[in-house]
């Protein structure tokens, strides 16, 4: 076989490894070279993501099966939720996604500036989100429609006297299908409570960014944490777009 | 070496902002769409238009976004790979459910 | 040896006696499924035995002492599609017989008497169709297929008897059905087979197979006097269940008479077939379940009447082959306001596919629903 | 059969080499801190011997319980809490990181050329996921352990116990990120870091197994992750997305914990089915038989995977026209087992065989997989699954294939790595002992299990009828002897750490990149990148070497 087979059999072979000329100090020993580095990176990023869309692919699944069992509980319970702050926060959060993107761009082009801007305006865009979910939260604590002990089918059996039901002109449920609103609460707090839980771990981290950005750390060839955070804070917002389509606007029609 | 060419082509190419305003502008036109589209009547097309503007606002910010259309091809077997097992949990599950309704046999 | 253990020598000497591979084939279906058991075992034997003299062979053969260098043999597509299609085909061969075999236990004949079986924590009670009522024992006739209607109050159960080899989970708020005929009479095993909490291993009974003679005798003997539809048919007057199911022209609800086994138009749109399960389902759900041309106003009898009572409702509806005995029974309809609109009758939509022309009346305590 | 391949270094001149990455640094934190994959497999083949032999102390008990019909040992409630534990930590936290996070940590790296894996920081965080996840298993142990079988059914398990569900769940959910955050590791290092020349059809199928499985513990492992996230709300807030009482369908969370756990068996299996591979090859001297067929038909275990998980609900009331679909997917996935199965046999063939113990644990392997496999197949059949399902036949039959399978694999692999992890042999002839005890009390526990479950003992049973008591006590009595045969490699193998005869770079004469740099290997593994200009397996390449070596130095 070739000479060309250089496997190294003893330590003392040739130590050309060094650490001397072109290498960044951001390159880790174990690559060979920066663009191998942010290529793993990257891929791995993705490969994360497959788990996490696996990871509410369950939640889904268990949210077309419900609604293809009980959709008169559906539609009424969901005609609970507030369109304007459900639209008001996909805008926001579709402008972070866009403020986010612009960061990429910054850190890509080395604008150290404009990348702090951006990740600030997404820092904040996502707080308004969270701040909006808390106030929607807190409407439904206050009616009573969080699953478990508590839970009131008030605004269903008697839509009359609920302005949210009023307003969509819903009829009176029979007892049995409102109970079946439960179902629909239980699975509005668990997809939207995952996703919440997302977007805080995203903030923290944003935060986490803009302290080293301001450094100047994303802005001088290494971009890949920024480029992976940016997937991330995507992804989320991906979700987001079809739990506002799946939650919010079940036959706003009627 | 298999991968140089993955490299190669997966190496940082640039979207310029303006393709990233066009989007935004294109996402909330979409969300737009999908909050009128869910006031029309439009039978059991509703779901389905809610689910067709929702998709395609997610490819945009898959293929834009997410830079996908200017990755390498294993990052978009990636995503397909994401897809696809999506789609058999859901659609292996809900068979069970739907076939269940058609009674014994 | 002199000196093997006593104890173990008892074992051994009963073991062989014993000896067996499978439980007592006690059930129609159980010399079906042993065939596809020993089909099954016997091409695992020789499978198995191919590659132990296969792998024996080439390791005598080509030891390192025999064949000191190793030829370098890439692979042969042959060979490889050889053992790519030959265990496809075997395997495919078992999925279709298995089909066959799972389509039969799961599939009464439609002559079949109807148990209803109640599984919870940690308990079976079966319900006869004559009233009678068991614990943890289940007496059934030979030669009389038997369908077993299970669900559980609260925790998922297997109902499980391996002489007649039939396993059905016993799940909670909803109906599953098995069905086998007992050919030998004795007393075989009875298990929960799936982990229902603490006292999982003693939730066990016995399935006593006896004569028809010995059954009626049986029966007889433990009658407590009041049919399981007779119970049903006091339970749907206390529930004023007649109030709109009185068969009158202008009732709110339809009538019931024949509805069990009749395919049902319902206001969602599409048909459905009235067995136990959708009985059950549209007392306690009742507005997923209207039959077309009524007013959705049924109430839901959730956390009203218990699985036993829904249960006796059941068999009572199911029964239930003339209008007489409803109109018969004193009715408050007339003190209630009208119902909105003015429902009509609905022809029996489809026709009572299975005709039953049976000779079980409601409330006469003759064991089984007689169905053609 | 005297005959042997190992060929060692001259003992009395035989150095372990100064540098290595056991010698680089010292200390508890240098360990605890290190990125190095390698070091990594050592802390979790430490911890995970721990876990194995806690779930099989839990497993003696079981035993032990049973051999009498009657609860005499310990309580119904005591025992039902041993033999979830017994699951949860043998599955959790033995069976599933098993090989990958070892052998795979150890040796992926090397066989294709890399330095480490593509994150090594991920790794390390992976380890301590799963000892936070195995610490919280041991909590809830020891506070009362918990009573809901590892399938954690609901509505049993949401409403019907009191016992520490919400830990157990907890650690399970730990122990699930820990085993995504290695098969994503894996995946990113298979594509992005294999050496110049080492294509997808030059990589030893060690590594094509473990890609497999990845893929599968990437994709599924989630689902359950978010099943026991449903769970846990369920007990605490009381959503209802599986409470039939709210409307809920516990078959859902059936479907959902199934998602994972079918496929979690390949993520068991797989990586087995990569160890005998390599230990075929090399103990025949033969490229193993169909390459490209045994390749793919890891893949196609994977993909097939992820179709057949409803076969563990087959009695469950899904409808009949699932069970149909399932039923012929479980039939198909059944098949590259079988391709498996017969390439390794044919690999003996014409080849120069030799029996150190790492292939008497690899025959072992094959019988135990063939009668686990094939056991598995009347499972899947829809009618035999009836009369089978939840009785000890199918205790039996994952424990052909887990044990039999994948303890005998892991074992083999042991054996086989040991003088490259180490940089010493093990002893042969106690080891070959140990080997042919495994065997026969693996077969006395098990065996006589299939017969108990065609007779139709249940499953999970603390006290059964008395006739099945002589089946149980040869059983129990064969659990003594499989508990002889784990406990001898432990102390061996210790053993052996300081007086092990030295192995030198290549004991086996085996093809592997990671035979042909020291043992053990330098932290960074190799100082030179190689390039490999060579098929996996090519012996004639290895020979050439050695003579060119042997005519370098004369």
């Amino acid at each position: 076989m070739s000479d060309s087979t250089a496997i190294a059999h003893d330590a003392h072979a040739a130590p050309d490894h060094g650490h001397g000329e072109a290498h960044p100090t951001y390159l880790r020993h174990h690559f060979e070279n920066v663009e191998q580095q942010a290529d793993a990176a990257g891929f791995a990023m993705w490969i994360f993501l497959l788990t996490e869309v696996m990871f509410f692919g369950g939640l889904f699944t268990a949210y077309l099966i419900y609604r293809n069992w009980y959709y008169p509980a559906f539609v009424a319970a969901s005609h609970q939720l507030s369109v304007v702050w459900g639209t008001t926060n996909t805008a926001v959060l579709i402008f972070s996604s866009f403020t986010m993107a612009m960061g990429v761009w910054c850190a890509e082009t080395r604008r150290r500036k404009g990348l702090v801007l951006s990740l600030c305006l997404t820092f904040l865009l996502g707080l308004v989100f969270l701040g909006i979910k808390t106030i929607e939260y807190s409407e439904k604590i206050e009616k009573h429609h969080v699953p478990g002990f508590h839970y009131n089918l008030s605004s269903f059996l008697d839509p009359d006297n609920d302005a949210a039901a009023k307003a969509a002109s819903d009829k009176a449920l029979p007892l049995d299908m409102a109970r079946h609103t439960e179902v629909y609460f239980s699975l509005y707090f668990a997809m939207t409570g995952m996703h919440a839980l997302h977007m805080i771990i995203g903030i923290a981290i944003l935060g986490y960014m803009i302290f080293r950005a301001r450094a100047g750390a994303y802005t001088s060839g290494h971009v890949t944490f920024v480029e992976n955070f940016g997937l991330y804070w995507h992804f989320v917002d991906i979700i987001w777009i079809y739990l506002f389509a799946l939650l919010y606007l079940i036959s706003r029609h009627q | 070496m298999t991968d140089q060419k993955e490299m190669e082509s997966a190496s940082h190419h640039v979207v310029s902002p303006k393709i990233y305003v066009i989007i935004l502008f294109a996402l909330i036109l979409g969300t737009a769409a999908t909050v009128w589209a869910s006031f029309l009547e439009l039978g059991p097309w509703n779901p389905v238009i809610a689910l067709a503007i929702a998709t395609g606002k997610a490819m945009l910010v898959v293929l834009y976004f997410m830079h996908v259309k200017y990755s390498s091809k294993l990052t978009k077997l990636t995503v397909f790979a994401g897809i696809f097992t999506f789609l058999t949990l859901i659609g292996m599950t809900l068979a069970d459910y739907f076939s269940r309704a058609w009674g014994q046999w | 040896m002199s000196h093997i253990s006593p104890i173990i020598w008892q074992f051994l000497v009963k073991w062989m006696t014993n000896f067996a591979l499978f439980p007592p084939e006690a059930s129609k279906i159980a010399p079906q499924m042993d065939a596809l058991l020993f089909f099954m075992v016997l091409v695992s034997l020789i499978g198995l035995t191919i590659v132990t003299l296969l792998v024996t062979s080439f390791c005598i053969l080509y030891s390192k002492e025999r064949h000191p260098v190793a030829e370098q043999i890439e692979g042969s597509t042959l060979l490889e599609a050889t053992w790519t299609i030959i265990p496809l085909g075997l395997f495919l061969v078992m999925f279709v017989w298995g089909a066959l075999i799972y389509f039969r236990v799961y599939t009464p004949p439609a002559n079949s008497m109807n148990i209803y079986v109640v599984g919870k924590q940690w308990m079976w009670k079966a319900e006869h169709p004559g009233g009678q009522h068991e614990i943890n024992s289940l007496h059934i006739p030979t030669g009389q297929p038997i369908q077993l209607t299970l669900i559980s109050q609260d925790v998922f159960h297997s109902f499980s008897i391996p002489a007649f080899r039939v396993k059905r989970e016993a799940i909670p708020g909803r109906y599953t059905t098995v069905w086998f005929e007992a050919t030998t009479p004795g007393t075989y095993h009875l298990f929960c087979t799936q982990y229902c909490g603490t006292n999982h291993s003693q939730m066990i009974g016995d399935i006593v197979v006896l004569t028809p003679e010995d059954y009626r005798k049986w029966l007889a003997e433990s009658t407590s006097g009041m049919s399981l539809a007779q119970n049903g048919e006091r339970l749907f007057a206390s529930l004023s269940c007649n109030a709109c199911h009185n068969t009158r022209p202008d009732a709110r609800g339809p009538s019931l008479a024949n509805v069990y086994g009749a395919k049902l138009a319902l206001s969602s749109g599409g048909t459905v077939l009235a067995d136990e399960a959708y009985l059950r389902e549209s007392i306690l759900n009742p507005s997923q379940h209207i039959t077309q041309g009524y007013a959705p106003i049924m109430p839901t009898y959730q956390g009203q009447v218990s699985e036993e009572g829904v249960i006796a409702l059941v068999e009572y509806i199911k029964n239930l082959n003339s209008d007489y005995r409803i109109q018969q029974t004193l009715n408050t309809t007339d003190l209630l306001p009208e119902g909105e609109g003015t429902p009509r009758r609905p022809t029996p939509a489809a026709g009572p596919q299975a005709g039953p022309a049976g000779t079980a009346q409601p409330g006469t305590a003759k064991q089984g629903t007689v169905k053609p | 059969m005297s005959a042997t391949i190992v060929s060692l270094p001259d003992q009395s001149t035989a150095r372990i080499p100064k540098v290595n990455f056991i010698t680089k640094e010292n200390g508890l934190l240098s360990w605890l801190l290190t990125g190095d994959h390698k070091r990594i497999a050592i802390l979790y083949l430490i911890s995970l011997s721990f876990f194995f032999f806690i779930g099989g102390a839990l497993a003696g008990l079981i035993r032990l319980e049973l051999l009498t019909p009657q609860t005499d040992l310990m309580a119904t409630d005591t025992y039902n809490k041993v033999f979830t534990m017994h699951g949860v930590i043998m599955i959790f936290f033995f069976l599933v990181p098993s090989v990958p996070a070892t052998l795979g940590n150890f040796l992926i790296p090397l066989m294709i050329g890399a330095k480490d894996l593509a994150l090594p920081k991920i790794n390390l965080l992976s380890w301590y996921l799963y000892i936070a996840g195995g610490i919280l298993a041991i909590y809830t142990m020891a506070s009362g352990g918990v009573d809901t079988g590892w399938t954690f059914t609901t509505p049993l398990s949401t409403h019907y116990v009191n016992t520490n569900v919400l830990t157990t769940g907890l650690a399970a959910f730990i122990a699930g990120f820990s085993s995504i955050f290695t098969g994503l590791n894996f995946i990113v290092t298979i594509h992005k870091m294999r050496c110049p020349g080492m294509t997808w059809f030059r990589m030893p199928l060690f590594v094509w197994a473990h890609y497999a499985a990845s893929i599968l513990m990437v994709l599924a492992t989630p689902v359950v992750a978010i099943a026991i996230v449903l769970i846990a709300l369920e007990r605490t807030i009381g959503i209802g997305v599986f409470d039939p009482t709210k409307g809920g369908d516990p078959l859902l969370f059936q479907h959902l914990f199934w998602f994972y756990s079918h496929p979690a068996v390949y993520i068991m299996i797989l990586p087995g089915m990569g160890v005998i591979s390599e230990t075929i090859s090399t103990f025949s001297r033969k490229r193993v038989f169909g390459y490209t067929a045994v390749a793919f038909s890891s893949v196609a275990i994977a993909v097939f995977g992820f179709f057949v998980w409803a076969h563990h609900m087959f009695i469950m009331g899904i409808s009949n026209y699932a069970v149909l679909v399932f039923s012929l997917l479980t039939m198909l996935v059944a098949v590259p087992s079988a391709i498996k199965i017969f390439n390794w046999t044919f690999t003996l063939y014409k080849g120069s065989i030799t029996f150190e113990t790492p292939m008497l644990y690899t025959f072992g392997f094959m019988g135990l997989f063939t009668i686990g496999g094939l056991t598995g197949v009347f499972l899947g059949t829809a009618g035999t699954d009836i009369h089978l399902t939840e009785t000890y036949f199918i205790v039996a039959h994952f424990h052909f294939v887990m044990v039999g399978g994948m303890l005998m694999a892991f074992l083999a692999g042991i054996h086989f790595w040991w003088p490259k992890i180490t940089g010493r042999m093990y002893p042969e002839k106690i080891s070959q002992l140990a080997a042919v005890i495994t065997f026969i009390g693996f077969n006395f526990t098990f065996f006589p299990q299939f017969i108990l479950g065609t007779l139709g003992m249940p499953r999970r049973y603390a006290s059964y009828p008395p006739e099945f008591q002589i089946l149980n006590v040869f059983s129990t009595a064969g659990a003594t002897i499989l508990g002889v045969g784990y406990l001898l490699p432990v102390l061996y193998l210790t053993w052996s750490l300081k007086y092990g005869a030295i192995a030198g770079n290549n004991p086996w004469q085996a093809t592997g990149l990671e035979w042909q740099i020291q043992s053990p290997p330098l932290t960074e593994n190799f100082t030179v990148t190689p390039i490999m200009d060579h098929e996996a397996y090519d012996y004639e390449w290895l020979e050439n070497q050695k003579a060119k070596e042997v005519a370098s130095v004369g």
